[in-house]
């Protein structure tokens, strides 16, 4: 096994994450897209820790440190979706421009 | 703490001419240029409230400045006198390791003092002339004022040791005649004429102040002395300028001195009052110029004169020709004017042509005593018109006539000075026009001298005209006319003696007891001015001129003495001597006539045209022009051009600024796209400038 | 293996973590009425957290833990008494801003101080991963704090804008983050350094870390507000309560500049190729669009984004001219950059305190509402002006010397291209003085129309105190720039320890 | 009084402005009186304390920095506080000190809409401590920031008592009040020039590190460029440094084309805020260009010598023509600045002593004339209410005091012989005759020649504009007016003017006499050979 | 490293199969038109992560994947999809259409340099002991030994999300409400 066969797989999941957030107007479609970018960095790292075998896995404690994170933004992001929809009664992103220029 | 005025080092003339330093009086000279202002201080705090408004003043200071310069022109009589003082009054730089000054002072010689004399001597009598002339009129105290300037700059003028001071004593002559030309500014025309006076002689002080630098610079000094001395040794640096500087300051001198073209403002310079003219005319403003003239004689003399210019045209050819074409043009004008303050100012303008044309031609003495000469029967002349102008209120000979008995004084005091002007043995004019003649024929300008030699006959041809219409024939204004009141008349007797006797000053070979002769009064100057002086008066031409003038007055008097429609006119003109001559008056009529009526007519008429559309046009075109290009300049280039561009990127970051923000969608997910594609962009760049 | 941990060193943690969980139990206990309570806890939390840092200011040299990823240097105590210090000033512009609606104090303020904390942790951080928790816990309270005018649908967009590019910009600079790691196979700067020194020059790993750099940078980017990465900035100012707006513009501002500085000096100073052009294009970008987008803005916070944006820009130039330049006058961009922070950071804040205020008082953030208002208020009129005008770098405020400093660096690192660029913000120094105008015409220039005298209640106290204090600094900082200079110089640490 | 003698004295000419400024702020608004005593009482305290400094000046050492003291200010960059005069800037302080105590004078009674003269003095007195500081000091940062200082006064006063009438502007779709155009215009205008010429003041300052020690000391950068250290044949980017210093300086003076702030700002600006404006601001460019660029780049200053005459005579013919157009009275006098502006940049424009002298007592000349122009414009469109010379006329028989002001004012300013305006026209023409070895005489000759063809134009437009504004019959709406002529205050702030016009007219030296020693010694120092005119270079 | 040889192995079978399970996934969850099928395919896309990571031995990263997100997050999202009121069946509206082409461009660019750059720099670098999970031990120690601070800090992040998220989220009371509660 070669580390870049789990990188290729890692770029194409962030470059489908990048797709989705520019594409999606659901922000919670938005934030799936994001967790997966965030899951193709996790892919990266432990990939990498997989080929160098650091002494304190790095690239996995790392991995945890964003899967951590991830989990917290979604929780923020879920918030600020029910925040907004209670006030607008939609989820949808491109509803929101009320501000501009 | 050192003295402010700082004494410049006295320095022994240069040249063979040993002259006496004048003393005490050649040292407090310098007082005579700061009495005026003085006066004209006193006149502006007090005048208001004296009883002749100021006029007091103004008489006291010219009083004694007079007295001062009687003493110094008799002692320069009895020996020669070369009197420098000099104050610095900056040093502004370093000219070959020294200092470069300015400085102000006084040179007392012949040439200044016979200037002072002048000067003084006319201006006393103008002031006092003035108080009657002026009385009840408006602004007398500003009007006085305004006469101490223009005295006192006079003075400041032809005191100057220097170029610089030079130049200021020139442009304050220019002010003031600015105010004095303006003093009946309610009315347009007037103060149009004072500002073209001054225009015209700025236009004209661009040749002074740009010959002052190159002379100047040339020398590392400012100082007449030094220029004099350079110039006789013939300064190699000075010699190289020469040319420039000399056509610089010619150019100059043909402003204030009304040389064609620049005469243009002159006739309109009689919108001011008739003792402004008066004093304008003899004494004060035009003389400038021939002084300036005469100030740098030297270095025409010895260095410019003869540096060829335009093919084998030298400097002093040219100075010649635009003497001689003013001297002979502008007394045609004369015929035609019904101004009588015209018909003067174009005399004026004439005998300056005269002096010009013979300073330039090489007669230092011929010119300066010209100046002198005249300066004495203008100014009697011009008084004697405003006599009459205040007897009848209108400028016009249309409205006179006739005058002869109601202002005797006046009558004989303007003959004599007409008279003087047109030439006639023995008066002072014939005197002075000799010489000018004699030293034309000396110094080979034949064709000049017979120019000049008509001048005179249309000289005397005009002036005839002039006491014709004004004082012969019948009345045509309103009103009953008076004499004028004893202090205006005073200073026309005053006037008239001179303009008698000063011919005599100058009668060639001869010298008035030891006291000399005019040719050695102002040839006092710290170098010689090597111009000829003939031994004895030539009489070929002395006959010539005098014919001249003669004839002009005879043909002057068939014409306007006889006026067809006047019974006193026809009166008149069986004068016994003139009879014989008139009893062919058909043949002779028609005759003078013919050729004055070619000459009254056509040329005259055509060379107004020429001064009124060509010259006066070009001038009053350019300063449309000027307006015009300011206004294009203006609203075309600085509104549009260069303030639009400016105004234009303000204009332009503004809209750039709006399209700018426009890139703020309010869309996330056009920011978002942004960014990556801004992310990936930044990538590229990087990836391929490395 | 044993890990030793000096307290003192993370003491101003420690207290800034009492005091945020001692506000939250608080906020439980106190009744409604007294909740503004939390806001006092909070202030003298942050006021004791600058003790311990003055402490180790005076104590000799730089503390290092867990294998030198954790540094406590001059350079840290600089910036984590700036965020302390321009925290305590956003803690004072809240107290009667939140008040006056219905907020959630406690809460508040526990998000303002964990962000605090975040940035206190970041200046400190010396590997990728405390870098990247320090930035996290910086921005994550502030997507929130930014909806928190929950009624307000501006500000439910800025808190979504904020978000969800946020979220992207972490994603991308994690990815750059793990190709670093993968790259060196370390997460600690002084490691990455060595590696990345040794690696740059090959062909099949330069691109893979030049990417990695890029995309690290790009998340400091979003966080300093650097076009092309600043778009959610203007939207997100303009909706978000005016104190977090100051804090997003000040604090998170700078703490994007600190981890920028230790990633590129201590990480990756061989890639100075890299990041330096990178920087430039930022650098020039920021302070042209912004500049000229702010030429359009009626509404003044807005109108401060856009300046916010901009001063990111010239605080990028030093930075950039040095590293276009070859990278010898690095320590001087560092010194140049740090002055203009700490300088932006204390009058842009008294800028939006004076919003704050000027908002209370014509009820209106439209700048043509304004008008008249010096006449009506004029202390506050001489308030806005100095800081305003402090910010267009007019001497003797400031701001000018944050812009000199500048412009040292930049001329010092010489070379075309930092010329170039110091043409550019020379230019830009006059565009924005155009806008900053703008504020100070409607103030002083502008007749007040007639009906707009609002009755108000004073404001507090301790703003208008701090506000003054702020005014009178600003004033003396710029007379006496030595004061700046001072932690300018300090934070030259960060390059001593690496050598460079 | 040796602290008085080290520093002291200046730093109070500065300081003292600045620090009664600040006690006016504390004073209730009310008490206007004393608002008004204070500032007067400080500025003449000021203006004796320049005094005092110019009779303690050694003539005997012009050329060096007397009243002089350094002190460490900002270390980081070397950069101190040095401050001192010399014969180049004592004339300059002594002017910005002396006017600024006639503005208040003036001021006392005239008071532009929305009044307020606390604010007014306070601003004022912050514009005085500016424009002396930026006379004496002799660090470039110190410089610079003096230099700036002045700009928010101004930019304040334009702004708020500045004329309330509208404006079209071509470009701009809507009408803009006069006043925010002409501030924010005024104020860009020269933060752009600045800002380039703090660039160029960083270039030097790091150059000099390359050849000896990094510093922004005058006088020891005048001392290294002297010695060729930034020369362009060392130092590529030494011309480019030239060209940034010039545009911070140009766009002060203001040189053709960068003058189209000041129309717009003179118009605009209150009447105390035009005459400082025109009597003091112009001059700290032209000053710049004689204490700076002059001395420290000599030798880039040698290649753009040529460029900066040809833009002189062009401002000095394009002011005059412009001046032609005017309707406005007070704009006309505010194109006049751009003309005689341009004789000063001639006068620097030829590298020589005389010529540098020149721009000297030019500036001095301009400071009194100008400023004494505005006072009057600002006077007459406050009786008038309008600046419109087609409205005007007869002001002579409405006013006669005041015309005959106007008139002598008129006449110092077309450069009359024997007033003060003659010397700066007459030595810039001078200097230009004789350029400094190496620049190209029959250009500057040229230039000579068409700058003295400008001064027949100055005297055209200020003629016509007398003709309009004075003389003739007054105006049909005029009739039955009650006209106040001169007040005291009026009386009390020109005459001093008109005296001091007429004094330097006929004694220069008052000026020159400090100033010739410092340039002769700045001129051959920095020129080296050839600094003095020398036959050898003559020649028709 | 030969194509023959590298399928050869039967772990990257394994990883084929996964993988491949992996990218569809993640293609429907940024495709799927239906809300609900996009949050299960993003389960299937983390489980299939969790599934490369076990091929990657990092068992406990895989484990800590499953339990927080298949069974945290995921579930928080179906809450959000939920009360968001979401239609459950396909919405054609839930992309922005005009937006496809350029996002398309944009991903395939992206995902061009990443990948160009990936394998280009690592080539051949083999993953080493395959098979053999890095002991969750050294995790554990590591993380509280030498990272014990972040390990802190990051608590705190998920502090301030819960405290901020639970007021963002919270619906606010009315006044009448509030002095009702503020009575009890």
């Amino acid at each position: 096994m070669m580390v870049n066969q789990f990188l290729l797989i890692a770029a194409l999941l962030f470059s489908l994450g990048v797709y989705g957030l520019l594409v999606r107007r659901n922000v919670v479609m938005v934030l799936l897209a994001v967790e997966l970018m965030l899951n193709a960095v996790n892919i990266n790292l432990v990939a990498f820790e997989a080929a160098l075998r650091s002494s304190m896995a790095v690239g996995q404690i790392f991995s945890l440190f964003v899967i951590t994170v991830a989990a917290a933004e979604v929780g923020i992001g879920l918030a600020i979706v029910l925040l907004i929809f209670r006030n607008r009664q939609s989820a949808n992103v491109d509803d929101f421009d009320l501000m501009k220029y | 703490m050192k003295s402010v005025f700082v004494l410049a080092a006295e320095e022994a003339p240069h040249g063979a001419v040993e002259l006496a330093s004048g003393g005490v009086l050649a040292q407090w000279a310098g007082l005579m240029l700061v009495l005026p202002f003085a006066a004209f201080l006193l006149i502006i705090w007090r005048g208001k409230h004296m009883k002749y408004k100021g006029a007091e003043f103004a008489i006291g200071a010219m009083a004694v400045n007079l007295v001062m310069a009687t003493a110094l022109f008799i002692s320069n009589m009895v020996e020669g006198i070369f009197h420098e003082e000099h104050f610095e009054i900056a040093k502004i730089g370093l000219w070959e390791g020294k200092n470069l000054i300015f400085e102000l002072g006084w040179v007392v010689d012949g040439l200044s003092i016979m200037m002072y004399f002048v000067v003084s001597f006319v201006g006393l009598l103008v002031f006092l002339y003035a108080v009657g002339y002026m009385h009840g009129d408006v602004r007398v105290t500003w009007f006085f004022a305004s006469l101490c300037l223009f005295a006192g700059s006079m003075l400041v003028l032809v005191g100057s040791a220097n170029l610089v001071q030079l130049i200021i004593g020139w442009e304050g002559v220019g002010v003031a005649s600015y105010l004095l030309i303006g003093h009946y500014w309610e009315q347009k025309e007037n103060s149009s004429a004072a500002i073209k006076a001054f225009l015209v002689n700025k236009v004209a002080d661009v040749g002074l102040v740009l010959g002052a630098i190159y002379v100047g610079l040339s020398l590392g000094d400012f100082r007449f002395s030094t220029l004099e001395r350079a110039a006789v040794e013939g300064d190699a640096v000075l010699a190289g300028v020469a040319a420039a500087a000399g056509l610089l300051l010619f150019f100059g001198a043909m402003g204030k001195s009304a040389q064609f073209p620049l005469h243009i403002w002159l006739p309109d310079a009689m919108a001011g009052p008739t003792p402004v003219s008066a004093l304008m005319h003899a004494a004060t403003m035009v003389t400038a110029g021939i002084y300036l003239m005469a100030r740098t004689f030297p270095l025409y003399q010895n260095l410019a004169g003869d540096i060829e210019i335009l093919g084998s045209l030298d400097v002093r050819g040219l100075m010649v020709i635009v003497g001689a074409i003013t001297l002979f043009g502008m007394g045609l004008l004369a015929l035609v004017a019904d101004d009588i303050k015209k018909v003067l100012a174009y005399s004026t303008v004439s005998q300056l042509g005269y002096m010009m044309t013979a300073v330039a031609a090489g007669g230092y003495t011929a010119g300066l005593f010209h100046l002198f000469t005249h300066a004495f029967f203008k100014a009697l002349l011009f008084l004697g018109a405003g006599s009459v102008i205040h007897a009848v209120h209108s400028n016009n000979m249309s409205d006179m006539g006739g005058l002869r008995k109601d202002m005797p004084t006046t009558f004989w005091t303007f003959s004599i000075g007409s008279l003087a002007l047109a030439g006639i043995i023995p008066l002072a004019g014939f005197w002075s026009k000799d010489e000018i003649l004699a030293t034309l024929d000396y110094e080979g300008y034949q064709a000049v001298m017979w120019i000049a030699v008509a001048g005179a006959f249309v000289t005397a041809f005009y002036m005839t005209r002039a006491v014709a219409l004004t004082f012969f024939g019948t009345y045509k204004g309103h009103g009953q006319p008076h004499e004028s009141p004893s202090i205006m008349t005073t200073p026309l007797i005053a006037l008239a003696v001179p303009s008698v006797i000063v011919g005599f000053f100058n009668v060639p070979g001869v010298k008035l007891g030891g006291l000399g002769n005019f040719t050695e009064w102002v040839g006092a100057r710290s170098v010689p001015m090597g111009d000829h002086h003939a031994e004895a008066i030539d009489w070929r031409l002395a006959a010539f001129g005098l014919a001249a003038g003669l004839g002009g007055i005879i043909v002057g008097w068939l014409i306007f003495g006889r006026d067809a429609e006047t019974q006193a006119a026809r009166d008149k003109v069986e004068v016994p001597v003139l009879y014989p001559l008139l009893r062919q008056k058909y043949y002779m009529d028609h005759a003078a006539l013919g050729v004055t009526g070619f000459i009254k007519g056509p040329t005259a008429r055509a060379v107004n045209w020429i001064n009124t559309y060509v010259i006066d046009g070009v001038v009053n075109g350019v300063g449309a022009v000027v307006k015009a290009l300011g206004g294009l300049v203006y609203n075309g280039l600085d509104q549009r051009g260069v303030d639009g561009i400016f105004n234009g990127i303000a204009a332009g970051s503004d809209s750039a600024g709006r399209a700018l923000s426009r890139l703020q969608t309010g869309r996330v997910q056009n920011y978002a796209t942004g960014f990556v594609v801004g992310a990936l962009v930044l990538v590229l760049i990087v990836v391929v400038a490395a | 293996m044993k890990y030793d941990i000096d307290y003192l060193a993370i003491a101003p943690e420690l207290v800034l973590i009492v005091s945020l969980l001692g506000v939250l139990a608080l906020d439980l206990v106190l009744p409604r009425r007294l909740k503004y309570f939390t806001g006092a806890v909070a202030v003298v939390g942050l006021t004791l957290a600058a003790i311990p840092l003055i402490l180790l200011a005076v104590a000799d040299g730089p503390i290092s833990m867990f294998d030198g990823s954790y540094v406590v240097d001059d350079f840290a105590l600089v910036l984590k008494g700036l965020f302390v210090v321009s925290g305590y000033i956003v803690l004072i512009m809240s107290v009667g801003y939140i008040e006056s609606d219905r907020y959630y104090q406690g809460e508040y303020y526990f998000l303002i101080l964990s962000s605090i904390l975040g940035s206190v942790v970041m200046a400190s951080a010396r590997d990728l991963i405390i870098l990247f928790i320090g930035l996290e816990l910086t921005t994550a309270p502030l997507f929130m704090l930014a909806g928190w005018r929950k009624g307000d649908l501006r500000s439910n967009e800025a808190s979504l804008k904020y978000f969800i590019l946020g979220v992207l910009s972490t994603a991308i600079m994690l990815w750059g983050m793990s190709m670093l790691f993968g790259a060196t196979g370390s997460i600690q700067f002084a490691d990455i350094a060595s590696a990345v020194a040794d690696l740059q020059g090959s062909a099949t790993m330069g691109p893979l870390i030049t990417l990695g750099v890029i995309f690290v940078m790009v998340g400091f980017g979003f966080k300093v507000s650097a076009v092309p990465f600043h778009f959610w900035a203007p939207d997100t100012y303009e909706g978000a309560p005016i104190p977090v707006t100051a804090y997003l513009s000040v604090s998170s501002k700078a703490a994007g500049f600190v981890a920028m500085f230790v990633f590129v000096y201590l990480a990756v100073p061989s890639m100075v190729s890299v990041w330096g052009p990178a920087i430039w294009i930022m650098a020039a970008l920021s302070m042209t669009v912004a500049n000229l987008a702010a030429l359009r803005q009626t509404n003044i916070v807005r109108l401060l984004a856009y300046s916010s944006i901009s001063q990111a820009g010239f605080m990028l130039v030093p930075f950039a001219a040095a590293a276009v330049s070859g990278g010898t006058s690095l320590a001087a961009g560092l010194e140049a950059t740090v002055v203009y922070l700490v300088i932006y950071s204390l009058m842009n804040l008294g800028a939006f305190a004076v919003v704050i205020l000027g908002v209370k008082r014509v009820g209106s953030a439209v700048i043509d509402e304004w008008a008249g208002l010096g006449r009506l208020d004029p202390r506050l009129g001489v308030l806005a002006s100095i800081f305003f005008f402090s910010l267009a770098g007019i001497p003797p405020l400031a701001g000018w010397y944050a812009k000199f400093k500048m412009f040292t660096s930049a001329i010092q690192s010489g070379g075309t291209w930092a010329y170039v660029l110091a043409g550019i913000a020379a230019v830009n120094t006059v565009i924005a003085f155009a806008y900053y105008a703008k504020v100070a015409k409607a103030v002083w220039f502008d007749e007040a129309p007639e009906d707009t005298r609002i009755e108000v209640e004073a404001p507090a106290g301790s703003l208008v105190l701090v506000l003054s204090l702020a005014a009178i600094v600003t004033v003396v900082m710029g007379v006496l720039p030595n004061i700046p200079d001072f932690f300018g110089e300090a934070t030259r640490t960060l390059l001593a320890i690496t050598g460079s | 009084m040796n602290w008085f003698e080290n520093g002291g004295a200046l730093s109070l000419i500065i300081f003292l402005p600045l620090a009664a400024a600040l006690g006016l702020m504390l004073i209730p608004k009310e008490k206007e009186e004393l608002i008004k005593q204070l500032a007067l009482a400080v500025s003449v305290v000021t203006f004796a304390l320049s005094l005092v400094v110019a009779f303690g000046f050694d003539l005997g050492a012009a050329d060096k920095y007397q009243f002089d003291t350094s002190l460490a200010w900002i270390s980081a960059i070397g950069a101190n506080y040095h401050i001192g005069v010399d014969g180049i800037s004592l004339p300059l302080l002594v002017l910005s000190t002396f006017i600024m105590v006639l503005a208040i004078i003036y001021s006392w009674d005239h008071w532009e809409e929305p009044r307020n003269p606390r604010g007014f003095l306070v601003l004022m007195l912050i514009l005085g401590a500016g424009m002396n500081g930026t006379f004496v000091a002799l660090d470039l940062v110190l410089f610079f920031i003096f230099f700036e200082v002045v700009l928010l006064p101004m930019y304040f006063m334009i702004g708020i008592w500045g004329d309330k009438s509208m404006r079209k502007i071509p470009g701009f779709t809507r009408e803009v009040p006069t006043r925010l155009y002409a501030s924010i215009k005024f104020f860009l205008f020269t933060l752009f020039g600045s800002a380039f010429m703090l660039l160029g003041f960083l270039a030097i300052y790091f150059r000099a590190g390359e050849v000896a020690d990094r510093t922004f000391d005058i006088p020891t950068l005048a001392a290294l460029g002297a010695s060729g250290a930034f020369s362009p044949a060392v130092w590529s980017i030494g011309g480019l440094v030239f060209g940034a210093l010039f545009l911070g300086f140009a766009v002060k003076v203001p040189m053709w084309p960068f003058h189209t702030w000041l129309p717009d700002a003179h118009t605009a600006a209150p009447t105390v805020g035009s005459v400082l404006l025109a009597a003091i601001l112009l001059k700290l460019g032209s000053y710049g260009f004689i204490r700076i660029a002059l001395p420290i780049l000599p030798d880039s200053a040698r290649d753009w010598a040529p460029a900066i005459a040809i833009l002189a005579v062009i401002g000095i013919i394009y002011g005059s023509l412009a001046c032609l157009a005017q309707s406005d009275m007070k704009r006309l006098i505010a194109f006049s600045s751009v003309g005689h502006m341009g004789f000063v940049m001639l006068g620097i424009a030829t590298l020589t002593d005389v010529g540098i002298n020149a721009a000297i007592i030019g500036m001095v000349a301009h400071g009194l004339i100008t400023g004494l122009l505005f006072f009057l414009a600002g006077s007459m469109s406050h009786r008038y209410h309008t600046r419109e010379m087609g409205r005007l006329g007869g002001n002579q028989t409405l006013m006669p005091k005041m015309g005959a002001i106007l008139s002598f004012t008129a006449m110092a300013s077309l450069g009359l012989p024997g007033l003060a305006g003659f010397w700066g026209e007459f030595m810039a023409l001078l200097g230009a005759f004789n350029p400094l070895t190496g620049l190209s005489s029959g250009l500057f000759r040229t230039v000579m020649v068409i700058g003295a063809i400008g001064t027949v134009l100055t005297a055209g437009y200020l003629l016509w504009m007398l003709q309009k504004v004075n003389l003739g019959e007054p105006g049909e709406e005029w009739v039955g007016h009650e006209f106040h002529d001169v007040d005291r205050f009026e009386m009390a702030a020109w005459v001093p003017l008109m005296i001091l016009i007429v004094v330097i007219g006929v004694y220069p030296k008052i000026v020159l006499g400090a100033s010739n020693d410092a340039v002769v010694s700045l001129v051959q120092t920095a020129f080296d050979s050839g600094a003095t005119a020398a036959r050898g270079v003559l020649g028709g | 490293m030969v194509f023959s040889d590298w399928i050869s192995a039967p772990v990257n079978w394994v990883y084929l199969a996964v993988g491949a399970a992996v990218i569809v996934a993640a293609f429907r969850v940024v495709t799927s038109q239906n809300v609900v099928h996009a949050a299960l395919f993003l389960v299937a896309t983390l489980a299939g992560s969790a599934g490369l990571f076990l091929l990657l031995g990092a068992e406990f990263v895989a484990w800590v994947l499953v339990l927080v997100y298949i069974g945290a997050v995921i579930v928080l999202f179906l809450f959000g999809i939920m009360i968001t009121r979401a239609p459950v069946v396909r919405d054609v509206g839930l992309d922005n259409k005009k937006a496809r082409p350029l996002a398309a461009l944009v991903a395939l660019l992206l995902f061009g340099t990443l990948s160009w750059t990936s394998i280009t720099a690592f080539g051949d670098l083999a993953v080493q002991d395959v098979g053999v999970p890095t002991s969750t031990a050294v995790l554990g120690e590591a993380l509280l030994g030498r990272f014990v601070l972040p390990f802190e800090i990051v608590g705190f992040i998920l502090l301030a999300a819960l405290v901020g998220g639970i007021t963002l989220a919270r619906r606010d009371l009315t006044p009448l409400e509030e002095e009702e509660r503020g009575a009890v």
